[in-house]
């Protein structure tokens, strides 16, 4: 499959599914976005041992949504998924300082990836609603953001229980697909 | 993703390995599966390229029906 | 058989939960490597019988045809 | 499937492949035993950590024949293949006279289950050319096969080795399969 049925897919049924991949540490606020961007609600999560896939709509484009568990042991399998992904959605619990190095060199080695070169990333500083979380600003240079190269990224600060940023990323998610294509 | 624990030493990597095998057992998004069954046990290069084989010609079969 | 040990505890079991799980996925005697791979990872009973009515339906599917 | 399929098979394609699984304890000769009827030669083994599945044909009948590995911890599995079975060959090594006892054991369970019940039970006393070979009678008793009910069975003396035995085994294992049907 890949590119070539893909792309007949597009002309002969419209815009294919996009392809969303939620990544971060475990207890980041994942699954809790997820629902979220499907529901619109708060739901009650426990850490996900496996992954969410949801279908989500937004503006009037569908995407194929998959939020996949971030403990240390499963980490390793995220790159399984990475296959035809048009964007990442990277979460970080911005007051969680001291995993904010763990954060970055898992958001490297997943940059690295030869199956995600043209994937976007959108960076969620999450759980901004916290006394001690980092500014968005922080979070960027602990990941070292300012520094890539041949990547479309660009970072929000959100949170996601009290729902709020979640908009403005995506639109500009949205924006930034549309405008690839 | 960095370390690479050994297959399985985990409780949480069982608990992971069934949720997905149940997945591509119920025929729900097979080839992603297919790829984190071979990876989590660490199947033969080999082995694994048949999988992944049989996927994708199992995907061109549901195209030309 | 009379002792059932814990889950892939040894080496041989891991060995031949690979050997059973290449064979389904070449999508060789499903039905029966359904049945060794859903006992030998302890599936809840209502995942193994959702497993093995799928794995009917297919049979079924491939009669029909 | 089962029965019912089954049966409509055998009316339009003509006899349905006979199923019958070879089983006993690690080293009893199992795999030996499996290929010896399939291509009439001793072949060198290894453990069976799995199955070995052949085509064997013998008398113009075709018989799905199933090794399955005999090693203590993947015992627990041999009944995931029972389903559909006709007939059994359980093969013992004569001159293991400390595990008779297990052997015993795990038969006794195997004769338990209903998917079993009936099949046909072929005993192989293999190993008979080892000089502390039991004897099929003393085999017979230690594994308690007078006391079997409802049951067809048989034993036979074999060595899978010298390939002595093998022939009158099958020979009444066909019989009594054709005069079951
Ligand atoms: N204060 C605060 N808590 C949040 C926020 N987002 C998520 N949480 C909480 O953080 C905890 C973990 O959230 P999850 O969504 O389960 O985290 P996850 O990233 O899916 O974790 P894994 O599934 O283990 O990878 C939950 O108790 C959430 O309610 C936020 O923006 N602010
Ligand atoms: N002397 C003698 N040795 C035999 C005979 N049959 C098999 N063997 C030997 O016994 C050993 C084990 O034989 P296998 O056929 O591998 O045993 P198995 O029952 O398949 O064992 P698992 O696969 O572990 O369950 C091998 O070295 C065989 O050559 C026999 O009749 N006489
Ligand atoms: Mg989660
Ligand atoms: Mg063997």
């Amino acid at each position: 499959m890949g590119g070539f049925f893909s792309s007949i897919f597009s002309g002969l049924f419209g815009t294919r599914e996009m392809r969303i991949l939620i990544l971060g540490l475990d207890g980041a606020g994942k699954t809790t976005i997820l629902y979220r961007l499907q529901v619109g609600e708060v739901v009650t999560t426990i850490p996900t041992i496996g992954f969410n896939v949801e279908t989500v709509t937004y503006k009037n484009l569908k995407f194929q949504v998959w939020d996949l568990g971030g403990q240390t042991s499963i980490r390793p399998y995220w790159r399984c998924y990475y296959s035809n992904t048009d964007a990442v959605i990277y979460v970080v619990d911005s007051s969680d300082r001291d995993r904010m190095g763990i954060s970055k060199s898992e958001l490297v080695a997943m940059l690295e990836e030869e199956e995600l070169k043209k994937a976007i990333l959108v960076v969620f500083a999450n759980k901004q609603d916290m006394e001690q979380a980092m500014t968005p600003a922080e979070v960027a240079n602990a990941l070292g953001l300012p520094a890539l190269k041949d990547r479309k990224w660009q970072i929000f600060k959100t949170s996601a229980t009290k729902g709020t940023g979640l908009d403005e990323a995506m639109e500009w998610l949205v924006d930034s697909l549309k405008s690839r294509q | 993703a960095l370390n690479k624990p050994e297959p399985l030493s985990e409780a949480t990597e069982m608990e992971y390995l069934k949720k997905v095998l149940f997945e591509y057992m119920m025929g729900r998004e097979t080839k992603t599966m297919a790829k984190v069954i071979t990876s989590m046990l660490k199947f033969p290069p080999d082995q694994a390229q048949k999988v992944l084989d049989k996927e994708e010609s199992k995907a061109m079969h549901w195209l030309s029906v």
